[in-house]
Parts: C-alpha cells; structure tokens; sequence
C-alpha cells in the first residue's frame, strides 16, 4: 500500500473520483493552471482539462451558485474555496440554498455536491487563512460536515461524499496536509459518513477530536499514559451527522470528557457534545465535561502559538478531570 | 467579442394602435396565439382569486403578477420543453404557460399533503420538477448564479439545454446578479437573464436602485448583449427572447433582456403600495395592460371575438374554482414530514426528535394550530 | 409611562437616539418611503430626512459594508436587515470586518455600530422570514449579540447598543412585536449589557431562553407552579457577552436546567449554555440539562406551529428533569 | 447623469521617449517630483529587501507591489491629507508616499510589539490611522463597500472629505465591487475606486476574470464614469486621480479608474509565477517599469542626475535597513495582548480565558515557538 500525505490523498481522491465518475467536474480559484494553492489539485487540469478543473472569477459566490446550478442539473461538482475564511461571501448560498433545496422543494431538488475547503491554523497564516468554522455549517440543517485527520480517511471520506446525494463541507486541515501521513490503499475505498474513529482506546478519559486536533490529543493521551492516565481518543471525522452512540459508549466507560477544538469556544462545535453528554450521560459523570479550544478572540497572526490548543493545555485538562 | 446591443430601442414585436392586424402580420400561429393569450388570463385569474383566498384567510400569504403575465408568458413560449427555468417568487404565468396542472399551483398556496414541496414554503415559492422549473426561494437573486451553472453543465454534457432566469429590478443590485452575469461572461454560458424590471421593489423605485440609465446597459460590464423590451408587449418578448435562446443554444453565449414592464398590484398581500406611490402612476400603466392590449391585437386580427374572450375568462375562473375545491378537500400535511428531506437518508438525531415528537402528540391527543400574521 | 409594545418600543428608542445624537443615522431596504416593513422606521425619515434614514439598494452586502465605513468615520450607522433571514449576503462583512476591525488594527479602528434585524418564527413566514441564526455570530467574537424579550428592555437594550463602542447584532423577536406590551419610560435610560434578567423568580428548575421564547417559558413556569414546580426564568438579553453569573448561581440553586430556544438543536446557543453549566455547576446538577429546541430541520411553512417551541414541549422537559 | 468616458483612450500625461522634457512639459513642481520619485525608490527597495527577509527567515511572509509603484504613489500624491484610503494588501507604496515612518511599516511584517497593529495579521496587513490609511484585511474586495460608508459620511458631516479605494483586478469579480459601485452610483458618493489592473489574479490572467473589454467600461453599470489610465505612468495616473478626486469633491459624484499596469513580481512570498505565466510576458513589461520611466523623465528634464540618482537609492536602502534594525530590536509581542482589542472592554469570558492562560504559562515557565509555512 503507498504511503502518502492527507494532501495527496485528496489529490488522488479527486482524480479517482473523475475518471470513474464524468459527472465530477471541479471549480474554484488557482485550481486548474496552478493546481490549488496548496496543490490538491495538481496535474488534474492536465488531465481532464479546462472543461472539469475550472478556474474561475474571484468570487465565491459564483463558485458556489453555479456549482449548486450544476448539481441541480445531475452533474457531481466539487468546488474548492481556497481558505476556509474566504468561505463567507458564498454563505448565503450554502445555508440558504445549497442545504436547503432537497427541503424546501419536498425532495423534487436535491443538491449533491463536496464543497471542499482547506480549515484551521498552524501555518502562520493569521486570522484570514486559519479559522475554522466547522460550528457554522453543522448549526446548518441539511449540510453534512465532514473532517478527516488522517490520508485514509481523507480519501475514503471523500469517495463516501462524492458518490453521496447530499451536499457536504469537506473540511481539510491544513496544518496536517503534509504533516499527517500513512497507508493509503491504491484501490477505490469509502469510510461511512456519521462513523467516528476511536484513534486511541482508553479507560480513564475520553477526548474528543476532529482535524488537526487529533494528532495533539494523541500525543496528549500518550503524555497522559506515562502518567497512568488511559485516555481514548475520539476522532469525529464526521461532524454532522455526529457518532453519538461512540461518545456517549464512551463516557459511559470513562466518565470523563474533554473536548478539543481549534475554533473559538464560545458557541463551538464542542459546545454540542459537551450538551450531548450532559443531556444523555450525565449519570456517568465523574468530572465537569471540559473544553480546550481556541481563545473567544480572532486567530493572531504572531501568538498563534499561543493561541491553538497544544498538549499541554490538553494535557492540564486531562488532569483537570481526573483531579476533580 | 459578441456585440453589444444594449443602446438599441426598445423592442416592440406588434406596432400598438395599428388600425388592423392581420393574423399574417402576427409572428406566430393561431394556435399559439391562443394558447399564450389563454396563460395570460389564467395567471390573472390566479391573481384575483388569490388575493381573494388570502383575504378570507384561507391561505396566509399571496404574491401576484398582475400586470407582468406578458413578460412571463411571452418569455416561457420561446422555451423549448427541455429548457430549465430558474424563477423569482414572481414567476407563476411562467408556470402556468408552462403547462402545470392548476392543482399542483393551488395545492403550494395550501401546504397541504397535495403541495409537491410538502408546505414547506410560503406560498407562490413553487418547485415543479416535471416542467424544469427550478425550485424557489426567498432570497433575491439566488437563482442566477445557479442558472449559469445549470447551463455550464448543460453544455459540458453537450446537451441542448439553455436556462433562463427571472429576477426583479431589485434583484440586479444583488450579490448573485454581479457574480452570475460574469460568470456567464467569461464562460460564455448557455443562458438568458431575464429581468422583469416592474420599477419598483417593495417600496423602492427604480432610482433607489440604480444609476444606470438602463438595467440592459448593465450587461456591457460582462461582456455579452443587453436588451430592452416592451414587457407588456408579449410577442415583443417572445420574440428578443427567442432570439437570445437562439443564440445562446447556437454557442454565441448569454444575453441580459430587460422587460419593461410594471407591477401593477402590492409587493404581496402583505402589501399597501397607496403608502408610497402615485395613483396616477399606477394608472398611467394600466392603461398598457399588457392582457388588455394583447386582446385588442386578437381581436383586431380577427382571431378573438368578445365572446371567445368571455368565454375564456369563464373557463378559467372555472378552472380555478375547481382546483381550489380539489386542494381544498385534500388532506392535512401529515406531522411526520417535518423530518423528511433534510438529508436523502433520516439521521438518527432526526429520527429521534421525530419520534419524541410523535410520542408527545400522542400524549397531547393531537396538534393544535398556531397563528400569526405576514407582514410583507 | 406610556404603555407600548416591542415594536413601538424600538421606533422610540431609535427616535430618541437620532434626536439627541446627530451621528446616528439608519439605512436599510423600505426603511424610509415605507418606514420598515414592520413599521419599526415609521415616521423616522419625515422627521430626519432622506440623509438619516436612508433607502438603499437591495443588498445586505451593500447595507453593512457602508455601515462599517460610515462607522470607522465617526458616525453611529444602524442598518437594519429587513428578516434576519437576508443577513446572509452580508455575513462575510460581518464576520470578516465589523467584527475584527478593532482587533486587527491593534485597536486604532473601531466598529461601533448597532445592526438590528428582526429575528425568529411564530408570523408564519416559511423558512426565509422565520430563522434565529443568533449562534452563528455568537460564535463570532468580537461581537456582541443581544436580543431582547420586552419593550422595555428593547429600548433599554437599544440605547446601550449605541452609545456602546461595540459592533452589535440586534435582534428583534418579530412575534413579540405587538404580543409584548409593558411600560416604557419616556426619559432616556440604558439596560446594561452582559446582564441576563430573572424573568421569575424559583427554586426547583432553571429555565433559560431569549426572545420569543422567554414569555413561553414563563407561561411554562405558571403551568408548572400548578403542578408544585417552582421555576425559575432567565431572560438572557445580552447572548453575548454571556452573564454566567445568573445562570450558574440559579442553577447551583435548583439544580435543574432547561435550555430553550427556537433555532434548530444541533449547534444553537442553547449548547452553550449547556456546555457552560456542564463545566462549571456540573455538581450542582441532580438532572441531565435539558434543551428544548428548534428541530435539526430547515423552519417549515405549513407546520410552523409544530416546529416551534412551546409550552407544551417546555413542560415536558420540565416534568423529565424533575421526575430524573 | 454624469458623462460616461468609459471609450476614452488611455490617458497619458508624459508622451515616452519624448526626446527631450523641459521642467515646464511636467505638471507638478520639481519638489513633488522628486518626493514622488523617492516614494517609489522606497517602495522598490522595501519590497527588494521584504522578500530577502523572508527568504531568510526573519518574516514569515511578504508581498511585494514591483511594477505598481506609480499607480501607488501616483494616486497618493493626488489626495489632501484628510483624504481616506481603503486599501489592499498591495498598497505599501500609498503608504509610504503618505509619510508613514519606515520602522511603522516594518515593525508589521514582524509582528512585534512595536507592530501598531499589535501582531495581530500577516505581514502588510497595515492599519495607519495617523494617515487615515485604514486597516487592511485579507478578503478580496470587502473595503470598496466601506469606502462609499466613510464618503457618505463625510458628505453627511459636510466634511472636505473623498475617499480612495484600491483593489486589484481579481476583486472587480467580488461582492463588494458589485455593492460598493452601485451604493456610489446611487448615492453620488465622493468616492474614488482605483483599480491597479496587473493582469493577474494569483495564477489567473484577466480574461479568467471578465469577459469585458476593459474594467473602466464597467462603470457604466452603475452610472458614472469610468477612466482608464496608463498605470505605470506615474503623472498619468496622479492626473487621472486628481480630476476624479476634484470633481468628487465639487459633489460630481464617484469615478473608476483603471490603472493598466502589472504584477512583475510574484503574489507573494509564497508564490512562484514561473509555473503559470511566460517570461515573455513579464520581459515585456519590465521595459515598461514605472520607475525606471519616471527616471528618465526626470533625468531628460534635468532634474535627477545618475549621482543624485544614486544617492537616492543608498539612502533608501539606508533607511530600510536602519528601520529592521529599530525593529528587530523590539521586544515581543507580551502574550496578554492576545486578549485585547476584541471589544472595547475585555468581557469576563475573556479575563477568565487570559487568566488561565497567564497562570499555564507561568506553571510551563515560558511559552514555545510553532513553525508551519505560509502556502501563498
Ligand atoms: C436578500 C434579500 N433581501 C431582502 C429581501 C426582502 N425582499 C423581498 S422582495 C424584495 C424586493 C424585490 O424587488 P425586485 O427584485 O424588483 O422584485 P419584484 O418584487 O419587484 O418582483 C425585498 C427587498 C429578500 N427577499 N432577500
Ligand atoms: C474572498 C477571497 N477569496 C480568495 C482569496 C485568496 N486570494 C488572495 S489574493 C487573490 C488574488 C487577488 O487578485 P487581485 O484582486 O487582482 O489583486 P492582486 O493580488 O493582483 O493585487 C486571491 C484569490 C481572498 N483573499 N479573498
Ligand atoms: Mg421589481
Ligand atoms: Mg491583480
């Protein structure tokens, strides 16, 4: 099996996706001639051509308007926002109109499309190149939002996605696009939507994680364990729908949760499953259900290090809960 | 570069006041003819009967034409069966000419378990996948980024479909309006921008709008042809239209057509335009009823007889009065819907909130009905 | 004092303030001719003239981007947004700018600007006249979100809102425009920001709502009471900044919470607050923390009155958390 | 309705190879001349020594404006000072002709504590409010729309105020030159848009972003006109913004102009324009660098000997370097200031969240450096 990074990956994911499939067609800024600006897609314009790795006008909105246009119209198309932060001038089409077509018109209209968008911090990219919004699109109804953090799922992920009849937020973390790597089978392989993954099974504490954030719980979880701290390791991979019965199984084995998450905490994803757990195992609870997140401030430029959660605020919250 | 056009008069396809037509001197068949005369009267005998419904509270909201069906119908008899319509809230002569039965209108201004969007929207926000007529939202101008890419789509399958979209006057000074007319600029869409410029968006007139002297005009700015047409001149529209069809099916890209025209009626029920425009305004435009004029070239053409005509206004008062009584009897939206369509497959949190929801009505022994009122 | 209701109380409040502070100046789609589609602009631009109260172009986008300059040069802009519902086209301003000014020029630019927008269901309006999207710039920082429950905090509220050196979101509960009457006084007064308001006064279960939902909740309690529940009420106001204090010491009190809101479950505010009991009063509570919620559907149409909390909803969830 | 001038041709003030210009041929004194010629030397040499630092390590990230140095400092040396500018992250050379101090401008691209926007965004993200040079954000486009608000506020307040913002030809596709130009039109805002067209978008040439002729047609959507300029003729372009500016001031309303020019260099730090666009193309118009023209006019004109030329270069470099030194020196961003800046006051979330942070680090006994490249 090749050994490859989350970023080819999705490069691969992309390319199997058009040659099986010539209902894919992608759009979106820098994709074509440069190959994205991190080069997701690179050398795919060279292969399918102009016609399906379009470059288009600087305007989100339009990428996104047309792409659903395309969708309604029985294609597959993959548009790809070139930071997550850029994401907003396409917003009123994506809560109003992309989530909303299979709804509102009784099933007659259905809007299946990946919108693919490169998330978080972690490469000094100040505020407008490191958010991560994941709290907005999953607060949406009729939007899946998905988030792989590792190769493998990142390429199973998007084959789920793509041959799916839903519309999706592909998010991509950034900070991992490289940094993260492993065994990506050559063949076509899909990861089911709403599945989370336990990266790190665990008696004492359960975190849980998406994105870049796993790998920083992990390391946390094997801090914690030199210190007699079992922890588990939730990756959500899907943030809606959400593994519920995972999280929950979960807690009820450690009776300890902390949640991690790169986006601001007030109002992040987080907050929903700390909700959950104290909605549906509260009983279980040894501890108060703890979040690390990103500060209730935009994302900095030069103390973004200081800013995104690191194993030792994950670590201090581990034993936060178990010294409760 | 395709030729910009949008200096040219406006467009009238039949000379008003013309003593006397002849059939020959009229573009089209008798028998279309009719048939668009036919949708004109049944969309504004839709609009009478549908101010009346709301007004005795048996529908909660309306949004009229009136005043506007030449631009609609007009523009839907240039389409071919395979084209896609991507409308505004104002688009019901479109559907009607189109061919939708009476029933599946009526039933949306119900949301009954007859409506094919299943009372999920306000009335006149109609989906009608069997005509191409794309679902509706409330938002201005959505649509028209989404026409660009049904079209981009249509012509990377190599089929020969051009889309057209409807929007008002207000929706030009849209997000989607700027990015959709360039995208359809630069990739040469297969598309037609029609914008039925009725002066006025709720409250605002034209001037709070814009300063360009045209909404035509406007297409220079992407690259491609803007027209302007007599919108209460129905063959006048059908025919720049047409045109624009034409070319786009022939590859030589997207148009913007500006229908001048005017919305005679409210905003919606919602609405009292005596608040902030002019008597007189509204009945300087009367008097260009585009129904009204349309029936003088029939008549004046020997092809509609006053009692044709009464005849036809009876029959499609007729018709409604039936489909209204038809939706009427149809059952109540079952409960369980709620759920249904977010996604292709219920989730389990969907399912669980419907079944909570299924045991607490169980328990309450049945629903109970909410009220409140629309204000526009 | 004069008795009014919401709406009435928000014309005051804006007269008032364009009265006493020539920066204050309001634009918007029929705001001016039409006075508002609600009428909360009635009579405002025969008494300020076109310059104040200004009929703009039909875009949000538009409508807040020039707010923002006119509030970087001094003046008080109050745009409103006709439905909270088309706020969407304007939502990269929103996040992207009026949010970050001060915090991305170090604090030499500022925002201070109150957008208002009339916020949630119950007018049978569908899905694009009935949304409550409060958590989406509640999990914005650097915006400060409030939404009143009485025409006495909607002028109170209002008048803090513009003297502030904050940018605002400003939501106004549309069915509680002419449901909520109460006195209002005459003179100039502020409700403070950050403040949440014990609705009333009990010591066995905690309810927490905003907006519309707040005069359910109290028609909830008085059901209860007859039932030997005693509950107690909050009305946040202020969404952000949060007032932690009341919640947490009234559910350190009763030991019960019931979170209710009208936007859809999954991610609303509601977990939030959740989330904030869960980490910091979690040994208080002798129930799982309940929320009574929108559904994780688009608003419908039809069944508007079956989406929307209500009393009966909320009293369920009362009677689980007592009978936990 | 305003003239439109959208066909005109591109203005030039200063015919090239004009064999030989007398100091009266040149429409500003030799003082300003030479003030302007500086600025763009500075701008130069900055960008020179920008792109070092960052090849080096020392700054994360740079964007260079080579080759737009006339339409930067031409457009500054047009306005008053109580003008505003609403700039984009390829404005230094604005700032750098409206006086701002050298180490304000470098202590940006560091980020530290001497950094007036307190490390807070990418380097030339600058906020300059002594110069009313507002506060820059990565979005493309969001400061047009702004720039009408701060115009009809200061028309509002009768203040002597025009407001100038520039934005590059990608940014015509945006949401808010839509907005911002049909808010102007509308409005007859006292507003300048500035369009420094250097052909590319990142990876994509002009004709990926509009099927349109030129940008200064597109005006004429909205109303007003438009004016398209030789960008890197630095007295073209100063010309062209101060009648835009004057008759904005004598309430003509708002203006586009298009200053033609081009992206010599790369997008930024981060980019490499080798693998999308030809070096033909850049080679043609590296003889066309603004500022060696604006040289040999000055030099024809017997105003800027080699010597003097010379000394002009050392002495910026000179002060650039002296500037990175000043800056280097300064301390580090104290971690608290994370915190501030959000709202006015800090909230009790935050002071809660600050404190946390202040009592880790304390018990950590220091905090740690991440790295993490910047891929544009
Ligand atoms: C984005 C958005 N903003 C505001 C509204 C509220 N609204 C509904 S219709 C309307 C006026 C539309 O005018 P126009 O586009 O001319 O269409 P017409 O109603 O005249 O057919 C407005 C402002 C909306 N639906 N969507
Ligand atoms: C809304 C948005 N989308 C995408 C980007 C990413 N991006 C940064 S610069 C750029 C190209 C801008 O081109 P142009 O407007 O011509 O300005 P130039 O860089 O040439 O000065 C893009 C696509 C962005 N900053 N903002
Ligand atoms: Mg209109
Ligand atoms: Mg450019």
């Amino acid at each position: 099996m090749p050994t490859m990074n989350l970023l080819q990956a999705v490069n691969v994911g992309l390319r199997e996706a058009m040659r099986s499939d010539d209902r894919v067609v992608l759009l979106g800024e820098d994709i074509g001639r440069r190959g994205g600006v991190f080069g997701a897609t690179e050398g795919l314009s060279k292969e399918f051509g102009a016609e399906r790795v379009i470059d288009t006008p600087l305007t989100e909105c339009g990428i996104v308007g047309s792409a659903i246009g395309m969708a309604l119209y029985g294609l597959r198309p993959i548009p790809e926002i070139q930071f997550l932060d850029f994401i907003y001038p396409a917003f009123d089409q994506i809560v109003s109109e992309m989530a909303k077509y299979r709804y509102r018109s009784g099933g007659q209209y259905t809007c299946p499309m990946v919108l693919r968008a490169p998330a978080g911090g972690g490469i000094k990219g100040g505020h407008y190149h490191s958010q991560s919004s994941e709290a907005y699109f999953a607060h949406t109804p009729g939007l899946v939002v998905l988030m792989p953090a590792t190769p493998f799922d990142a390429k199973g992920l998007l084959a789920s996605a793509i041959q799916g009849e839903d519309p999706v937020i592909f998010l991509e973390p950034k900070r991992l696009y490289r940094a993260a790597k492993g065994e990506v089978p050559e063949e076509r392989y899909t990861v089911p939507i709403g599945k989370a993954r336990v990266a790190r099974e665990g008696k004492n504490v359960t975190l849980v994680a998406w994105g870049a954030m796993v790998p920083v719980c992990e390391e946390a979880a094997g801090q914690a364990a030199e210190k007699g701290i079992d922890c588990e390791v939730i990756d959500l991979r899907s943030i809606v729908p959400l593994d519920a019965e995972t999280i929950l199984a979960s807690v009820a084995k450690t009776g300890r949760a902390v949640i991690v998450h790169e986006a601001p905490k007030t109002g992040g994803f987080g907050a929903e499953i700390s909700a959950l757990i104290a909605e549906k195992a509260i009983e279980y609870l040894e501890a108060p259900i703890a979040r690390v997140a990103g500060f209730d401030t935009p994302f900095p430029y030069t103390l973004e290090h200081i800013y995104m959660p690191d194993t030792r605020r994950v670590g201090k919250a581990i034993e936060g809960v178990i010294n409760f | 570069m395709t030729q910009t056009k949008t200096k040219a008069k406006t467009n009238r396809a039949v000379k008003e006041k013309k003593p006397s037509i002849k059939i020959d001197d009229l573009p089209l068949p008798k028998a279309d003819l009719l048939r668009i005369y036919r949708s004109m009267v049944l969309t504004r005998a839709l609009d009478e009967r549908g101010m009346m419904l709301q007004r005795q509270g048996r529908i909660g909201f309306f949004v009229p034409c009136i005043g506007q069906e030449a631009a609609q119908v007009g523009s839907a008899h240039a389409l071919t069966a395979r084209d896609w319509i991507f409308p505004s809230y104002r688009n019901t002569g479109t559907a009607i000419h189109r061919g939708v039965p009476m029933t599946e209108i009526i039933a949306n201004l119900y949301g009954n378990s007859l409506d094919l969007s299943k009372g999920r929207q306000m009335p006149n926000h109609f989906s009608f996948k069997s005509i191409h007529f794309v679902s509706i939202s409330s938002p201005i101008g959505t649509q028209i980024t989404q026409a660009v890419g049904a079209a981009m789509a249509a012509r990377y399958r190599k089929e020969n479909m051009v889309a057209i979209t409807d929007f008002g006057d207000g929706a030009t000074s849209s997000n989607d309006f700027h990015a959709g007319l360039n995208f359809a600029g630069v990739f040469k869409a297969p598309v037609v921008f029609l914008c039925q410029n009725n002066q006025w968006a709720i409250s605002q007139p034209l001037c709070d709008q814009t300063a360009s002297p045209t909404i035509a005009a406007k297409a220079e700015a992407y690259g491609f042809p803007g027209v302007r047409v007599d919108g209460n001149d129905v063959l006048a529209v059908w025919q720049a239209v047409k045109e624009a069809l034409d070319r786009a099916r022939a590859g030589g890209g997207p148009t913007l057509v500006e229908a001048v025209t005017y919305r005679m009626g409210p905003h919606s029920s919602s609405d009292n335009p005596k608040a902030y425009r002019k008597d007189a305004e509204v009945e300087s435009w009367k008097a260009k009823d585009p129904i009204d004029r349309f029936r003088r070239t029939l008549g004046d053409a020997g092809i509609l007889s006053e009692a044709d005509d009464k005849t036809l206004w009876e029959a499609a008062r007729q018709e409604i009065v039936q489909a209204v009584k038809t939706v009427e009897a149809g059952p109540a939206l079952p409960v369980e819907t709620l759920f249904e369509d977010v996604y292709v497959a219920m989730p389990k949190h969907l399912a669980e909130q419907q079944q909570a929801l299924r045991r607490e009505i169980e328990e309450r022994g049945g629903i109970r009905h909410g009220d409140g009122a629309f204000p526009l």
